[in-house]
């Protein structure tokens, strides 16, 4: 899948927030990409840093109290290093962002067709009919019944799965090429949860876009990914193919996510433990104090270097480095995984309706 | 309901509210001995008269010999006839008292009310937007003095200063000078500045911390996120929804500072306005006068908050007629 | 009427018979008469009684000036107070330096002052002191509005009247006003001790007014229900049959040294006036008739220029002047309408309107000028437009009018077109004095549509009438604006009758000489006095803490004019007077002659009117020619 | 993260405290009782068997009378102490928690220890401090450091050096136009502004509490109606008929509380409905409802220590309105001229402005730092007790 030039990459991103009790580090060195037409998921718990991982990259954090260092190369231009006004050319227009919460992430003071067309005339030199034209086209196919009488509602007389269709209209509306979509669909109801799945898989195809998913559901991960990230306390654990990982999860991490699934015999537990803090980070591999598996080596240096473990699929942990045995690792490891993997594999439906 | 039922519905309450303070008014000016009564009396005793029978007859002349039912239907009647009756202590009919006096008080209130109106939003939102900088802290610390400080005080202290110590403002307000001319200017400067350093506090913090909110929600990085400029953020997407719960104080607060501060700054600096003429006829025991400025005032804070539910429902699109 | 070109005082109040038709109380200080020769006040206060120990052989002189001296202090307050616990038929007494009531508790009582009035409270404040220090009373200090007290304390609207056995004769109270509403059993709404609230007039030009005050129990004002103990009917009658002036100081010798000896009111001090004037301006003098020739005082050269311009504290009721009661709006109606007649810097008569001359005090000739003009359609001012005036207007029940107790009892007639004739009751050699016979020109024919329908209420919103519209030659300058809340503003009137007269300074022929006037209502102190010394005002009243740094000013001159308004402590000897105990010590004449011992008339002076005034002793300044003891 | 145990830090902890209070006679009102009684009883005291003008403490010798209004004042400090202080106590975990939030915000503790000042001073400075006493022969000293003119004062108290007379330490703030030491009258300004601040608001609270409350649960036509009320409360002229009230019926210090607070509570009533209606919609309220509680001790148990924290928030925030509105009326020359309150001494001491600006400005500055830092206690509360709005855009 992967071209020689992808329609997003990320290298070496870090994201820091100054805060009164020092530095977070919330994002550290995190390497991605995204190409035309793909799916990528970010997974990860609350607070591993995913959201800000992809609000990083068109600076939509606050700076300050954010600083965001790294590449950021979208389309062969480093958006980094872009001035603030051309930034604001790509934003909406080229990247678009749907966010998790569509009832906050609406004005409640304006019609949804004055937010949907904002960015086309912001952006484009459109006439306010014109505009309102595609706006309610849009509308209508993320499902809007009834779209142009629609046009002139305020968001409190729209439901909360209706919101989030006018939010992928909004976000559609530029005609971006890479949509960040920030778990699109926490918020909402399953079978609501399902209907948007879809719909962003339809548009997807019909716009070519490359879509960055942002999810903590593993389940919604083996819907839609093609390659997933797995963030946890703001680097990249494990990165690669979605089947492989499902299949062959190489990290610690990912293989305990995995086992929280049902499917994969979760007792519901969850991984024992908490994130670590921000301000002051492990040394050594992040998930060193919550592995069953780490040793001395874990607690010390660095976060390790990835490690590209099968046909694109990178993971960070000392077991498969150099002096490292991957068989610790694995062989336990990979029990419930080899047993269900098929299950994991296969999974059009995932665990949507649980 | 629509609009129009509503709009209605307000109005209609607003009639029977300012009905019900002025009929408060009235009892408690009925409950007061009338100066007029021992007016007569006395003038009946210097003239060798019967003291008594002359109040009996100034009772009469005045119809306060009537039950009280019937004094307070003549009297609401008056009130929305606008005949308010002849004031004594000012020898002028009530009415052209009142409007004698809005017409310097509007000389000082109106850009007052303007200069509040917009700067207090304003500098909140910028304040809000430039959150714990400098500009912050200053913003707000401007915001808490001219919100601690009593209107009186620094406007005699500002009076000594450039009234008397730098002569730059004439002490005594001059009513002879044209509305529109830089002598009014002068001399209205310096009674606007305290009073809106007086009311622009408010204002401005209740901008501040609701756009604040504001300025963090989501929808902010919406905005963002489509390419809105921070300029056109604040101005839409900030401003516009601060608006909402800056509407339900601002005319409350307004009105407050408009009674309490003005008459202050009124008799700080010697302009002839309402809240004196409100004041005297107090002191005067001016019985039309007092009723004649009380109307206007109830009628004003009426019509105020009649504005305010008003404002308040047109700019939050949340709100629908029926819920208020 | 009046003559005094400054606004009223910040201090206590004071109460004229002309305010007494307002009722109100508010206005501050009303003038009276002009005042023959206030020169010869030489002595120096001290003369005292002899035996001044205290103890009990304390002997009080004839005139005895209690509160300096021998008649200050804690002894001779004891010994006073004493004799009074003897005289009262309650068991009062001292419990070492505490005086208590029969049940042995110390005896509390207050004092009301004006509100917000600086000198008031600090007055109250060092009576309350005294009294203490002096007396071991309790005081409580309590502030209340002018017009409050009036009404609720001062005053009774109804007034009951009775009788009541006063030094053994059966008193009826036949008229009783609202200021002496009856026997000391009838009493006002609210029940008080003492009172600084009101000061009174003492009528230093012409005493005989004073028997409005102490003409017996039943005088027509007595708010605090004084019985004289001595025979002040007879007195007064005896003062109202002299014929010359030397008489009637000697018919007022005993009644003076009598109050002085009751004290009915406990007598505190005279505070003057402070004015400061604009330095450039010529003509204000330190004589009660101050301001009298406005029309020739000018500022820097003498040529008509410029702008008279004065800032007062209260603000107009009326300018209507069948109706105005008030100082201030007095002084507004003065600059557009001349008064009949007032009193030159030697307080001699002085004709405007009108030359006034009698043979016996008794039958009174009015000649009026014959260059006077209405403004049109009026006319000239003729005998007929004054007749029907007194008649018509004064006179009549329905009108109530400001000079209708002035005319009460007279008889006037036309004897010409310019000449009318005025026969008293009694004589009165002191008529012009009294300022009753003055008159403002009204013309007939602006007032007759009213008088024939009687309509009171017509005649005082008459808008010719409110804005002196009729004034003609009438006045120095024109009404050119009366803004009710801001004050007066007026032009020089080019055709004033006085410059076509032949007596007065010589300026006259040119006056005024001012192209413009104003007067501003300015509320605050500070602003009223920082105008002045900005030159935004070319006078204003001074208080005396501020003489000292106003008179080493340059921007300012300050002048001290004496007035016949006193401070005065009134003490309740009304049944709701005294709530201490039972029975009243305040009606007994020892008690108050304690009071007033232990009060220091000397130190009040100096630290409240930082010396700017001078005790009082009895019910007249010291420069009046009435005064007791005179300095042979 | 953070901002959510906060939150629930807020909540249970003011529930325990409920709890208690709900089953059996809480320490809190066993010691409100306890210290009340004897209050009332020296009251009783008081109004039955002392003369009008005796002083309240003869008995034990003490010369210092207590009037209504003391009475009262004692009792809403009883009141603040057992049900604001004694669960700040009880309850370390939560004080502790309030603190650190509290503490972040430098100048609201810097008001905190000015309004302590205040307090303190208002409390204690009468009982150890004697009235001011009217001097005429001292009056118009300068303040220490400072000099004027020595034909100010009438006479110097400090030593006059080339025509300057020196302040002194015995009168710090210097001295009035009756010779009265400016210090000394704003140390009993203090107690007024005490009284005025925690009288009216507990009036306010006791009936915007209990209205608000009442109007929620009672619903229906009867919370139209006393909501229609508060309306026409609000929509009163207030100043106005202050002005009105005091002057036909004259102002004492008491009038003036009482009128305040009568138009005064519109507001906390319309806010407390508000809160009660959207805590009530809560699920613990309803458990609570299923499983038998009156509707009394729901609003006594959950209502109000829910709506607690941002009722005295809001009631911080009244009272500068409340000194403002006392020293307004004392400048109108209104208010009662007896009562030694800041406003007084500044309008008194107006017209001497000029040559004499201390008398104006020390009661003029106490009185604006006093307002200041009740307002920046009332923002640091605010903060405090609603971190929500801080903790997200760390």
């Amino acid at each position: 899948m992967a071209d020689d030039q992808s329609l997003l990459e990320v290298e070496d991103l870090t994201t820091t927030f100054s805060t009164d009790n020092g530095t977070l580090t919330a994002v550290d060195g995190v390497d991605f990409s995204v190409d035309t037409g793909e799916t990528v998921c970010i997974v990860g718990e609350s607070g591993s840093g995913k959201t800000v991982a992809t609000e990083s990259v068109t600076k939509i954090i606050k700076t300050p109290p954010g600083q965001i260092e790294g590449t950021v190369r979208y389309k062969g231009r480093d958006l980094l290093s872009l001035p603030e006004s051309e930034l604001r050319q790509v934003r909406g227009n080229e990247i678009a962002h749907i966010f998790q919460n569509p009832q906050e992430a609406m004005n409640h003071c304006y019609t949804v067709g004055w937010q949907i067309t904002e960015a086309l005339q912001i952006h484009q030199d459109v006439s306010d009919d014109e505009a309102r034209a595609k706006a309610v086209d849009l509308l209508d196919r993320v499902g809007i019944a009834n779209a142009s009488a629609r046009f002139d509602d305020y968001p409190h007389e729209f439901s909360g799965g209706q919101k989030q269709r006018v939010m992928i209209a909004m976000a559609l509306v530029g005609d971006p090429d890479l949509l960040i979509a920030d778990e699109p669909t926490t918020a909402l109801d399953v079978t609501v949860q399902a209907q948007i799945l879809r719909l962003l898989d339809d548009l997807q195809d019909e716009f070519d876009m490359g879509i960055l998913f942002v999810t903590h559901d593993l389940g919604v991960v083996a819907e839609i990914a093609d390659r997933i990230v797995v963030m946890y306390a703001g680097k990249v654990m494990e990165r690669g193919d979605v089947l492989d990982i499902f299949d062959h999860p190489g990290h610690p991490y990912t293989q305990q996510l995995l086992e929280c699934l049902p499917e994969f015999g979760a007792t519901g537990g969850g991984i024992p433990g908490t994130l670590p803090d921000p301000h002051d980070p492990p040394d050594g591999c992040r998930f060193a104090p919550r592995c069953e598996y780490a040793e001395e080596a874990c607690r010390t240096g660095e976060q390790p270097a990835e490690i590209e473990v099968a046909l694109d699929q990178h993971v960070s942990c000392v077991h498969y480095g150099p002096g490292g045995n991957p068989s610790i690792v694995r062989s336990e490891g990979l029990g419930p995984g080899d047993e269900s993997g098929s299950v994991g594999g296969d999974s059009e439906v995932g665990p949507a309706d649980d | 309901m629509g609009f129009g039922r509503y709009l209605s519905a307000r109005v209609l309450w607003a009639g029977v509210v300012s009905l019900i303070i002025v009929t408060v008014t009235f009892l408690m000016l009925a409950a007061a001995p009338n100066p007029a009564v021992r007016q007569a009396a006395t003038q009946a005793a210097l003239q060798g008269g019967d003291p008594a029978a002359a109040a009996e007859r100034a009772r009469e002349l005045r119809g306060l010999n009537e039950p009280l039912h019937v004094r307070y239907f003549d009297f609401i009647q008056s009130v929305y006839t606008l005949d308010w009756g002849w004031s004594v202590s000012r020898s002028q009919p009530v009415m052209e008292a009142v409007t004698q006096a809005l017409y310097y008080t509007a000389q000082y209130s109106i850009p007052w009310t303007i200069l509040t109106i917009i700067l207090g939003p304003l500098v909140g939102v910028y304040s809000a937007a430039n959150m714990y900088s400098w500009k912050d802290h200053a913003a707000t610390g401007f915001a808490f003095f001219g919100y601690a400080i009593p209107n009186f005080f620094f406007g005699i202290i500002l009076l000594l200063v450039f009234g008397v110590w730098l002569e730059w403002i004439p002490i005594t307000y001059n009513t002879g000078v044209p509305v529109f001319s830089v002598e009014n200017a002068i001399q209205l400067a310096i009674p606007v500045f305290v009073l809106v350093t007086g009311s622009i506090g408010a204002v401005m913090r209740v901008s501040r911390n609701e756009s604040a909110e504001f300025q963090n929600a989501d929808f902010m990085k919406t905005a963002k996120a489509k390419g809105v400029s921070p300029l056109r953020a604040y101005a839409y997407h900030v401003m516009r929804p601060t608006l909402v719960p800056l509407s339900t104080t601002l005319v409350g607060q307004l009105l407050a500072l408009f009674l309490g501060a003005s008459l202050l700054v009124e008799v700080v600096f010697a302009i002839p306005g309402l809240g004196r003429l409100t004041y005297e006829a107090l002191i005067a025991q001016d019985t039309n006068l007092v009723l004649g400025t009380t109307l206007f005032f109830t009628f004003v804070a009426v019509i105020g908050n009649l504005i305010e539910d008003l404002v308040f429902t047109v700019l939050d699109p949340r709100i629908s007629y029926d819920d208020r | 009427m009046s003559r005094r070109d400054i606004e009223d005082r910040d201090d206590s109040r004071h109460v004229d018979r002309r305010q007494w038709l307002s009722a109100l109380g508010l206005a501050g200080a009303v003038t009276l008469a002009g005042c023959s020769g206030n020169g010869g006040d030489g002595g120096d206060g001290s003369d005292g009684g002899d035996g001044s120990d205290g103890g009990e052989s304390l002997t009080l002189p004839d005139f005895p000036e209690f509160g300096v001296d021998d008649l200050y202090g804690r002894d001779v307050a004891h010994t006073l107070a004493e004799r009074a616990f003897e005289e009262s038929e309650y068991d009062y007494s001292f419990d070492g330096d505490t005086m208590v009531n029969p049940d042995g508790d110390q005896v509390e009582i207050n004092i009301y002052h004006s509100a917000g009035q600086e000198t008031s409270q600090l007055t109250a404040d060092f009576i309350a002191q005294e009294l203490g220090q002096n007396l071991g009373i309790s005081v409580t200090v309590e502030a209340i509005d002018g017009t409050r007290f009036n009404n609720e304390y001062w005053t009774q609207p109804e007034p009951e009247g009775g009788t009541d056995t006063v030094n053994g004769e059966e008193v009826t109270w036949e008229n009783p006003t609202p200021q002496n509403p009856g026997p000391r059993s009838v009493t006002s709404n609210e029940s008080w001790d003492m009172s600084i609230v009101f000061g009174l007039n003492t009528y230093p030009l012409n005493p005989l007014t004073n028997s409005v005050f102490f003409d017996g129990a039943n005088p027509f004002y007595n708010p605090v229900g004084y019985y004289p103990q001595f025979d002040a009917q007879e007195l007064f009658s005896q003062a109202r049959q002299a014929t010359s002036t030397d008489e009637l100081r000697e018919a007022f010798v005993e009644i003076f040294e009598n109050l002085a000896y009751e004290q009915p009111y406990i007598t505190l001090l005279f505070s003057d006036d402070i004015v400061g004037y604009n330095p450039d301006l010529e003509g204000p003098i330190e004589n009660f008739s101050n301001g009298w020739d406005l029309p020739a005082w000018y500022e820097g050269e003498s040529n008509v220029s410029g702008s008279y311009d004065t800032v007062t504290s209260a603000r107009f009721t009326t300018l209507n002047p069948l109706f105005n009661t008030e100082n201030g709006a007095g002084e507004a109606i003065e600059r557009a309408l001349d008064p009949a007649y007032t009193f030159d810097e030697e307080q001699e008569y002085f004709p405007l309107l009108y030359d006034m001359s009698t043979e016996d005090g008794e039958v009174w000739t009015f000649d009026i000028r014959e260059n006077l003009q209405f403004s049109e359609p009026y006319g000239q001012v003729t005998a007929e437009d004054f007749i029907y005036l007194v008649q018509e207007l004064h006179q009549a029940d329905w009108a109530p009018t400001a000079a209708s107790s002035s005319w009460d009892g007279v008889t006037v007639e036309q004897t010409g077109e310019f000449q009318f004739q005025a026969t008293l009751e009694s004589s009165n050699i002191l008529w012009p004095k009294t300022y009753d016979p003055t008159l403002y020109p009204i013309p007939k024919d602006l007032v007759q549509p009213y008088v024939e329908e009687e309509d009171v209420e017509g005649l005082q919103q008459d808008e010719e009438l409110l804005e002196l519209q009729f004034a003609g030659n009438l006045g120095p300058f024109e009404l050119t604006e009366w803004n009710r809340g801001s004050g007066t503003e007026y032009v020089r009137n080019d055709e004033y009758y006085l410059r076509d007269i032949d007596e007065g300074p010589d300026l006259f022929s040119e006056g005024p000489l001012f192209e413009e006037a104003s007067i501003s209502v300015v509320q605050e102190q500070a602003s009223r006095l920082g105008a002045l010394e900005t030159g935004e005002a070319d006078s204003a009243a001074i208080p005396p803490e501020q003489y000292e740094s106003y008179n080493q000013n340059d921007n300012v001159t300050v002048r001290q004019v004496p007035t016949p308004y006193n401070t005065i402590l009134s003490v309740n000897q009304r049944a709701n007077g005294w709530n201490a105990g039972p029975g009243n010590l305040f009606q007994l004449v020892p008690f108050r002659q304690a009071l007033a011992a232990a009060i220091s008339k000397q130190d009040l002076i100096d630290g409240v009117y930082r010396g700017l005034a001078s005790p009082h002793f009895t019910w007249q300044p010291r420069w009046s020619e009435f005064y007791p003891v005179s300095d042979e | 993260m953070a901002t959510e145990e906060s939150e629930r830090f807020d909540q249970v902890d003011w529930n325990d405290l409920s709890r208690s209070g709900r089953f059996d006679l809480s320490i809190n009102s066993l010691g409100m009782l306890l210290t009340t009684l004897p209050l009332a009883l020296l009251g009783v005291y008081d109004w039955q068997f002392t003369g009008r003008r005796t002083p309240t403490f003869e008995f034990i010798g003490l010369d210092r009378g207590l009037e209504t209004i003391d009475f009262f004042f004692i009792f809403t400090l009883l009141l603040a102490f057992w049900y604001l202080v004694v669960p700040l106590y009880q309850n370390p975990r939560m004080t502790r928690y309030y603190w650190k939030e509290f503490k972040r915000n430098r100048p609201a503790v810097v008001s905190l220890g000015w309004l302590a000042i205040v307090f303190v001073g208002g409390l204690f400075g009468p009982l150890i401090m004697d009235p001011p006493q009217q001097e005429l022969l001292i009056a118009y000293q300068p303040p220490v450091f400072t000099s004027v003119v020595d034909t100010t004062p009438a006479t110097c108290v400090g030593e006059v050096v080339s025509g300057q007379c020196q302040g002194t330490w015995q009168h710090p703030l210097g001295t009035t136009q009756g010779g009265k030491d400016v210090f000394t009258m704003i140390v009993y300004g203090m107690t007024i502004s005490m009284q005025i601040a925690f009288i009216t608001t507990t009036i306010v609270a006791v009936i915007g509490v209990t209205f608000g409350t009442l109007s929620a649960y009672a619903g229906g036509w009867v919370d139209e109606v006393m909501m229609r009320f508060v309306d026409i409360i609000l929509s009163f002229p207030t100043f106005l008929m202050f002005l009105l009230i005091l002057y036909i019926y004259g102002g004492g210090l008491g009038m003036f509380i009482v009128v305040f607070s009568l138009f005064a509570w519109g507001g906390m009533a319309r806010y407390v409905r508000s809160k009660s209606l959207s805590i009530s919609e809560e699920e613990f309220i309803k458990a609570s409802r299923i499983s038998g509680a009156s509707t009394y001790q729901v609003i006594r148990g959950h209502v109000v220590p829910n709506a607690a924290s941002s009722i005295i928030t809001n009631l911080t925030l009244l009272i500068p309105g409340f000194l403002l509105f006392e020293a307004q009326l004392a400048f109108l020359g209104i208010g009662d001229s007896a009562v030694p309150s800041w406003g007084q001494l500044i309008s008194a001491g107006r017209s001497d402005l000029s040559f004499a600006p201390w008398i104006v400005l020390a009661p003029g500055i106490v009185l604006f730092l006093t307002i200041l830092a009740f307002n920046f206690l009332g923002d640091a509360l605010l903060d405090a007790l609603n971190p929500e709005a801080e903790a997200e855009n760390a």
